[in-house]
C-alpha cells in the first residue's frame, strides 16, 4: 500500500473528498473558489520544497526563484496572441527549468548547511534583480499574460480555464497527482537512497552511492514542480511579477512547511492552509496583522517542534 | 601465500607540516586477517581511511588487485568492492535493520534511479539484506529500528552493512569498540568465519582479540611502519614492546 | 503624534474592520466601497493618509447619502503586485463591492486592472500614476482622481527651457513610474531647444545615491531632473544637499520629491523646484476647509494622498446623491462620473476621456519646509492617453 | 572616468562599505559563537535608526539619543536571548530562521505602531555639519568622515575585545568548542547572552549613525539585511576579519557597479558572492 501510515490516509480521505465538494458548497462564489486555488497552487509550491528540505535535507532560501521563473518561462515562450496547449507547455516549463536546476543545482550542491542556504539566497537573489531590473520582462511592475491555455488532451478539452472552478479543479488535480507522485518516488529504490542521504551522507558514500548525483536528481525534479506551480499561479490570475522570486516568497514557503510540519508528505498542505487561514484572519482583525502573525509563528516555533503533522501523529499515536 | 588484494606503495598523508602517515608500503592478501596496531596518534586510522577513499593521499600509490586506485572518487571504492565500517557506529538510526542493510545492497544489485520500482516489493535485494543480518547474528532484530537495538549489536549492523554490499574487501575500524566482553566473544567469531572468505584489514585496540584473529600483524608508531609479521613474530618483537611502553600504553 | 492614531486604529480594527458610518435603521441600500491600500511596508503612510481622505468626504457629506449605509472594506495590499489580483478579486467577487479605492503602487494597478476591468464595480486611483491606467489599460469603470506620470513631469520640461538650462541630466528608479516621468520631461524639455547629457536609471528600490551624485557632479550639468517619491526623495534630497551639489546644480523635479517628505529632508529640501496638480499652500476656499476639517478628525495635516483620496470620495458621494442611492446600476454611475466636475481642493477638475483628470498643474518651490505656489505650470492639463481606445 | 571622479566613487565605496560592516559584524559574531542565524538583525538596524530619531526630537541632542538607543539595544538584546533564541540553541538553522522571521513581523508591527509610517529624517549635529570641497562641484561631508571613523574605531575595538581580552578569549573558545568553555566552568549562557546584546547593539549603533544620512522608513532593516548577508557570507561566516575585508570589497564593487554597469548593478554582487564561494565553499576566511 502506498499510503502506510494512518495519518496519511486519515489526511487523503478527508482532505481531498472535501476539497472535491468544496465547490458545491461555495456555490460559485468566484472569490472563495479562486483564494481556494491559489492556496492548493502555492501548497504545490510548499510540497516541491518539502521533498527538498524534509525528504533530501537540503535546505535552501532560494527556491522562489523556481517557482518565479515558472511564471517568467511561460511568458517568455508562449506566443502572446495564441492560446497555447497547457499539456505541451507543461512540458515545456518542467523540461527548462529542470535543465536550469541541473546548471544551478551543480553550483549550489557542491555546498551544504547554512553555506547552502546562504548560495542559494544569493543565486535566487541573482534572477529577481535580473527580472525586476529588465525593461523586456517589464521590470519590477511585472508582465501580463492576455491569454490562457486550452487543455485539450487527444482531441478531448478537459479543462476550461476562463472558468474558476475548472481551473480550482485543475489546482486540485494537479495537486493530487503531486502528492502521488512524491509519495510513489518516496516509496521507491530510488527513494531509498535519496533517504539514505539525508540521514547519513558519510555513510551513504562509504557504501559506494554518489550523493551528489542523487541530491541533484532531487533538486531537479523538485525545482521543475515548484515551477510547474508558478506557471499555475501566473495562469490565474494571468500575471508573472518579480516579487514572486523574491526571498520573502521563499521565506514564506519555509515558514508554512515548517508549520504543517517537515518530511510528511501532507504537512506541506496543513501548513499553507494554516498560514494563509491565520494570515486571513488577522488581517481582517487589524492593519498590525503582522504583530500577531509574528507572534503566532514565533510561538509555533517554540512550541511545535514537528509542526501540526508532528502533533496530529503524536495525537493518533495515543489514541491507538 | 594467496592473492594480493590491495597493495600501498610510498603512502604518505601530510595534514599541513604533520606527518600522519610516512611511507607506508604494504600487502594485504585476500582470505587473510591483517590487523594493524599502534599507539593513539600511529595513523592507523588515517591509513584506513586512505584505503577506502576517504583521504586522498599526499603522494604514494594504493592498488587494488594491481590496478591504481588513488585517483578515484570515495565512492567509486566501494563500488570496486572496498567495504568499511567506522570507528564510531555509522549507521541509519531511523531506518529498520533490514532496511540498513538493504541500503547497501542495493548498491551493487542497481536500480537506484528506478522512480518507480516500490522498495519493498523485491524479493532477491531483501533476501540478501536478510542474509547479511544472519551472518552476524541480527537475524531477529530485522524489523526493528536500528537506533533501538543495544550498542553491540548496532556494531553488528555496520558489519553486516558491509557484508550486504558484497564486499571482497573489509575495512573494520575498532569493531569492538567499547563493547562488553560477551559482545566482543560474539564479533571474533563472526570475523573467524569472515576471513574464510575475504580479504579483512582490521584495526583495533583489543588485543587479545588481534593476536586470536591475525593472520598477519602490522605495528606502525607515529605514523610510520615499524614491523610486520605473524602474531608470534610480532609478539616476540622487542622493538614493539619499546614502542607501546615508550608511549605508556598499557596494552598487555 | 501617530502613535495614538495607530493604535486607535488598532483599536478599531478589533472592533470589527467592517465600520458602519451611518446606523439609521431606515437605511435602504448598504454601499460597499473597497479600499485597496497600503498599511504596512514602506507605502503604508501614503495608504493611510489616502483612506483618511476618503473617509472625511463620506463623513462630511453624509447628509447628501440618501441613507445609504456606507460599509467599507479595507484591505491591505503590502505595496505587493503579486497579492493585488487576488484581493481584488476578494473585494469584487466576495464583497461584491460597488466601489473600489486603491491602489498607491503602480504594479498593484496593474495587477487591479486585470481583474477589475470591465467588471462590475467602479475602480477609483486615488495615487498610482502609471500611464497605462488611463492609456492601453484604460476602461469605463476605471477612473482616477490623481494624476499621470506624464502630467507632474510634463510642464517641467518647459519650466526647465524657460529657466534658460541647456543641459540637464536625468536619474530616477527603473521603474515603470520613473521611466514614464523622465520621458514626459525629455519630450517637453527637448521640444524646447533642451539637450538630456545623461539618462541614469537606478535599480528600484536602491536608495544609496551617492555614487550616481558624485558622476552628476563630474558631468557639471545646469540642472539635474529627478523622479523620486517616499524614502527615494528623501534619500536623494539628503544625499545632493551633503555632497554639496544644492547649491550649485539646481535640482527639479516631479513634485513628488518634496511631497510628504520634507519633514525628514529638513533644509536638504530649501529651493527645490518642482511640479505638481497641488501644493498644501493652494490657497482656494476648498482647500482650507478640507485642510481644516482633516486636521481637526485625523488631528494630522493633510496631504496629496489625503486629498486624492478625499476627492474619490467626493466622487462616490456625488454619483450617490445624483442617482438617490441606486448605484447598482454601473452604467448610470459612470455616466454620472465622466461627466462630473469635482469640487477639489487642488482646484474643480474634469474628466478627460480616458477617464484621468483634466487639472492644473504648479509650479512650487521649498521655502522654509514648505511647497510654496509660483505660478500655474500649465493650466487644464490633460494628459495625452497614449493607447487608449475609449 | 577621470581620475579624480575615480577617487571620488573608492571613497564613496569605502564609506558604503565601514558601514556595512558595522552592521554586519554584529551578525557574524552571533553566528559564529553562538550558531544562531538572526535573519532580524535588519530590525536592529531599523529600531535603531528610530529610536535616535525619537529621542532626538525629545533631546534635541544627538550624544545623548545615541547613548539611550544604545542603552535600550543592548536591553533588547538581554530580554530577545532571554526569553527566545535561548530555545533555540539545540534545534537546527531552520527553526532559527523561523523565529527570526516572525520577529522581523514583530518589529515592522511595532514600529507602525509606535512610530507610524511618515519617513523621517534629523539633522546632522551642528558640531558634525560642515564639509570639505573635494571638487569645484563636489564636496565631501563631514559627518561621513565622521562615521567612517568611528566605524574604524569599532573594528580596532572588537579587534581588541576578540584577540586581547578575556571576553575575546572565552568567545574564541567558545568558536571551537562549546563543551571546552562548559568545562572550564563558564558559565556559557551568561556569554551567549552577552555576545547576543552586543551583536544586537552593533546593529543599532548603525542605526543611530546612519539616522543623519538616511530616510528613516519602515522596512529599511529589510534593505541592509541581504546586504549583510552577502557580507558575511562572502567573510567566511563568524569571522569578524572577514566580514571587514568582505564589507569593504563589497562597498566598492557595489558603487562601482552602479555608474559603470547600471543594467546589472544590483546583480553584481550577488555574482561576485557566488563566484567566491564557487572557489572557497566557506568564505574568503573561514575557520
Amino acid at each position: 500500500m502506498l499510503f502506510q501510515k494512518r495519518s496519511e490516509r486519515l489526511f487523503i480521505w478527508i482532505f481531498f473528498p472535501l476539497m472535491l465538494m468544496m465547490p458545491l458548497f461555495l456555490d460559485g462564489n468566484i472569490f472563495y473558489i479562486n483564494k481556494l486555488s491559489s492556496i492548493l497552487i502555492f501548497a504545490l509550491f510548499v510540497m516541491s520544497l518539502d521533498y527538498l528540505v524534509g525528504r533530501c535535507g537540503l535546505i535552501t532560501l532560494g527556491h522562489a526563484m523556481f517557482y518565479g521563473l515558472g511564471g517568467y518561462i511561460f511568458y517568455i515562450i508562449a506566443p502572446q496572441n495564441e492560446a497555447v496547449n497547457f499539456w505541451v507547455y507543461t512540458f515545456y516549463i518542467c523540461v527548462i527549468s529542470a535543465a536550469i536546476a541541473l546548471i544551478v543545482g551543480f553550483l549550489v550542491l557542491r555546498t551544504s548547511g547554512i553555506y547552502m542556504i546562504m548560495i542559494t539566497l544569493a543565486i535566487a537573489q541573482m534572477f529577481f534583480y535580473y527580472f525586476s531590473d529588465s525593461m523586456e520582462f517589464g521590470g519590477i511592475d511585472g508582465v501580463f499574460l492576455y491569454l490562457k491555455p486550452e487543455t485539450s488532451f487527444l482531441g478531448i478539452k478537459m479543462f476550461d480555464l476562463d472558468n474558476p472552478t475548472h481551473f480550482y479543479y485543475l489546482c486540485l488535480f494537479s495537486l493530487f497527482n503531486t502528492l502521488v507522485f512524491f509519495k510513489v518516488i518516496m516509496a521507491s529504490k530510488f527513494g531509498r537512497v535519496v533517504d539514505a542521504t539525508r540521514e547519513n551522507p558519510e555513510r551513504t558514500t562509504a557504501l559506494g552511492y554518489n550523493v551528489f548525483v542523487f541530491r541533484l536528481a532531487s533538486y531537479v525534479i523538485a525545482s521543475a514542480l515548484g515551477a510547474y506551480a508558478g506557471y499555475l499561479f501566473s495562469m490565474q490570475y494571468g500575471f508573472v511579477n518579480p516579487s514572486m522570486l523574491s526571498w520573502q516568497t521563499s521565506g514564506t514557503a519555509l515558514v508554512m512547511l515548517i508549520l504543517g510540519g517537515m518530511g510528511s508528505i501532507y504537512g506541506a498542505i496543513l501548513g499553507t492552509f494554516a498560514y494563509e487561514g491565520l494570515h486571513y484572519f488577522f488581517e481582517h482583525l487589524t492593519e498590525h496583522w503582522m504583530l500577531f502573525m509574528g507572534s503566532a509563528i514565533i510561538l509555533m516555533v517554540i512550541l511545535l517542534k514537528k509542526g501540526i503533522a508532528g502533533y496530529i501523529e503524536k495525537l493518533l499515536e495515543k489514541r491507538s | 601465500m594467496s592473492q594480493v588484494m590491495i597493495e600501498t606503495e610510498g603512502l604518505c598523508k601530510h595534514w599541513g607540516g604533520l606527518k600522519a602517515l610516512d611511507d607506508i608500503s604494504l600487502t594485504f592478501a585476500d582470505k587473510e586477517l591483517h590487523s594493524i596496531v599502534g599507539p593513539n596518534g600511529a595513523g592507523k586510522s588515517t591509513l584506513l581511511n586512505l584505503l577506502c577513499g576517504t583521504y586522498k593521499p599526499t603522494s604514494g600509490r594504493i592498488l587494488h588487485k594491481n590496478e591504481p586506485i588513488d585517483s578515484i572518487k570515495p565512492y567509486a571504492f566501494a563500488r570496486r568492492g572496498i567495504g568499511r565500517s567506522f570507528q564510531k557506529t555509522n549507521i541509519y538510526p531511523s531506518a529498520t535493520c533490514l532496511e540498513n542493510c538493504a541500503i547497501a545492497a542495493q548498491r551493487y544489485m542497481g536500480g537506484s534511479f528506478n522512480f518507480l520500482k516500490p522498495r519493498n516489493k523485491e524479493p532477491v535485494l531483501l533476501h540478501i539484506a536478510e542474509e547479511a543480518l544472519h551472518k552476524v547474528g541480527l537475524g531477529h532484530r530485522k524489523d526493528t529500528v536500528a537506533a533501538a537495538v543495544s550498542y553491540g549489536e548496532q556494531r553488528q549492523l555496520e558489519i553486516a552493512m558491509v557484508l550486504a554490499t558484497s564486499p571482497c574487501v573489509l575495512l573494520l575500524d575498532e569493531p569492538m569498540a567499547g563493547m562488553g566482553h560477551e559482545e566482543s566473544a560474539l564479533i571474533i567469531e563472526l570475523l573467524k568465519q569472515l576471513k574464510k572468505e575475504y580479504c579483512i584489514v582490521l584495526v583495533e585496540h583489543d588485543m587479545d582479540a588481534v593476536f586470536e584473529l591475525s593472520d598477519l600483524i602490522t605495528v606502525m608508531v607515529n605514523g610510520q611502519h615499524l614491523v610486520t609479521g605473524t602474531v608470534d613474530a610480532v609478539r616476540e618483537d622487542p622493538r614493539v614492546k619499546e614502542a607501546y611502553l615508550g608511549q605508556g600504553d598499557e596494552v598487555y | 503624534m501617530a502613535n495614538k492614531n495607530n493604535l486607535r486604529h488598532l483599536m478599531f480594527g478589533l472592533a470589527g474592520s467592517a465600520l458602519l458610518l451611518t446606523p439609521q435603521a431606515y437605511a435602504n441600500e448598504t454601499i460597499k466601497i473597497g479600499v485597496m491600500l497600503p498599511f504596512s511596508g514602506a507605502y503604508a503612510a501614503l495608504g493611510s493618509d489616502g483612506r483618511n481622505g476618503l473617509r472625511l468626504a463620506l463623513k462630511e457629506h453624509r447628509e447628501r447619502l440618501h441613507g445609504s449605509n456606507i460599509e467599507f472594506i479595507e484591505m491591505d495590499t503590502e505595496a505587493r503586485p503579486e497579492r493585488a489580483p487576488e484581493i481584488s478579486s476578494a473585494l469584487l467577487n466576495r464583497h461584491k463591492a460597488d466601489f473600489i479605492v486603491g491602489p498607491v503602487h503602480s504594479g498593484v494597478a496593474n495587477g487591479m486592472l486585470r481583474t477589475l476591468r470591465n467588471r462590475d464595480t467602479i475602480m477609483i486611483v486615488p495615487n498610482a500614476g502609471s500611464a497605462e491606467v488611463t492609456g492601453a489599460l484604460c476602461a469605463p469603470n476605471v477612473f482616477r482622481t490623481s494624476f499621470s506620470s506624464w502630467q507632474t513631469s510634463y510642464p517641467m520640461g518647459q519650466v526647465a527651457a524657460d529657466k534658460g538650462y541647456k543641459r540637464v541630466v536625468t536619474i530616477t528608479w527603473n521603474y515603470g513610474m520613473g521611466r514614464e516621468s523622465v520621458d514626459a520631461f525629455e519630450e517637453s524639455f527637448t521640444a524646447a531647444g533642451g539637450e538630456i547629457i545623461r539618462k541614469m536609471l537606478v535599480p528600484f528600490p536602491r536608495t544609496d545615491f551617492q555614487s550616481y551624485i558624485s558622476e552628476i557632479a563630474s558631468l557639471q550639468p545646469d540642472a539635474v531632473f529627478v523622479f523620486f517619491a517616499g524614502s527615494g526623495a528623501v534619500q536623494f534630497a539628503l544625499d545632493y544637499d551633503a555632497l554639496g551639489l544644492r547649491e550649485r546644480i539646481p535640482l527639479i523635479g516631479s513634485g513628488f520629491l518634496t511631497e510628504g517628505t520634507l519633514g525628514a529632508q529638513g533644509k536638504a529640501a530649501e529651493g527645490l523646484v518642482t511640479t505638481l496638480h497641488y501644493a498644501d499652500e493652494l490657497d482656494n476656499p476648498n482647500n482650507v476647509k478640507f485642510r481644516e476639517l482633516y486636521k481637526s478628525e485625523y488631528n494630522r495635516d493633510a496631504d496629496l494622498y489625503a486629498v486624492q483620496g478625499y476627492d474619490a470620495g467626493l466622487m462616490i458621494v456625488e454619483a450617490i446623491d445624483q442617482l438617490q442611492g441606486k448605484v447598482k446600476d454601473r452604467q448610470a454611475v459612470i455616466e454620472v462620473m465622466r461627466n462630473m466636475t469635482v469640487p477639489s481642493p487642488r482646484g474643480d477638475f474634469t474628466f478627460s476621456k480616458a477617464h484621468n483628470p483634466i487639472q492644473n498643474v504648479y509650479l512650487r518651490e521649498v521655502k522654509d519646509g514648505v511647497n510654496r505656489v509660483i505660478d500655474v505650470a500649465m493650466p487644464a492639463l490633460e494628459d495625452p492617453a497614449r493607447g487608449c481606445n475609449m | 572616468m577621470t581620475t579624480s571622479l575615480f577617487f571620488i566613487q573608492l571613497i564613496n565605496g569605502l564609506q558604503y562599505g565601514l558601514l556595512l560592516f558595522l552592521i554586519a559584524s554584529g551578525l557574524t559574531l552571533v553566528f559564529g559563537v553562538m550558531g544562531i542565524l538572526n535573519l532580524a538583525h535588519g530590525s536592529m538596524y531599523m529600531v535603531g535608526a528610530y529610536l535616535a530619531w525619537y529621542f532626538f526630537t525629545h533631546t534635541d541632542s544627538f550624544l545623548l539619543s545615541a547613548i539611550i538607543s544604545a542603552v535600550i539595544a543592548l536591553s533588547i538584546g538581554i530580554l530577545v536571548e532571554r526569553t527566545l533564541i535561548r530555545q533555540l540553541y539545540h534545534r537546527n538553522h531552520l527553526d532559527q530562521v523561523l523565529l527570526t522571521i516572525g520577529m522581523i513581523f514583530v518589529f515592522n508591527a511595532l514600529q507602525s505602531l509606535l512610530w507610524g509610517n511618515d519617513p523621517q529624517g534629523i539633522k546632522v549635529p551642528d558640531l558634525l555639519s560642515g564639509s570639505i570641497p573635494l571638487t569645484d562641484t563636489l564636496s565631501y561631508p563631514v559627518y561621513r568622515i565622521f562615521v567612517a571613523v568611528i566605524c574604524i574605531l569599532l573594528a580596532a575595538a572588537l579587534y581588541y575585545t576578540i584577540n586581547k581580552t578575556r571576553l575575546g578569549m572565552l568567545i574564541r573558545a567558545g568558536e571551537s568548542n562549546r563543551e571546552m568553555v562548559e568545562c572550564l566552568g563558564i558559565n556559557i549562557s551568561r556569554l551567549y547572552t552577552i555576545v547576543f546584546a552586543i551583536g544586537v547593539m552593533l546593529a543599532a549603533i548603525a542605526g543611530v549613525l546612519s539616522a543623519p544620512m538616511v530616510s528613516i522608513v519602515p522596512g529599511m532593516g529589510e534593505h541592509v539585511l541581504i546586504a549583510c548577508f552577502v557580507v558575511v557570507v562572502i567573510g567566511g561566516m563568524g569571522s569578524i576579519k572577514g566580514a571587514f575585508v568582505a564589507a569593504l570589497l563589497v562597498g566598492i564593487v557595489d558603487t562601482f557597479a552602479a555608474v559603470l554597469l547600471p543594467s546589472i548593478a544590483s546583480m553584481v554582487v550577488y555574482i561576485l558572492m557566488a563566484l567566491i564561494l564557487l572557489v572557497k565553499p566557506k568564505g574568503l576566511f573561514s575557520n
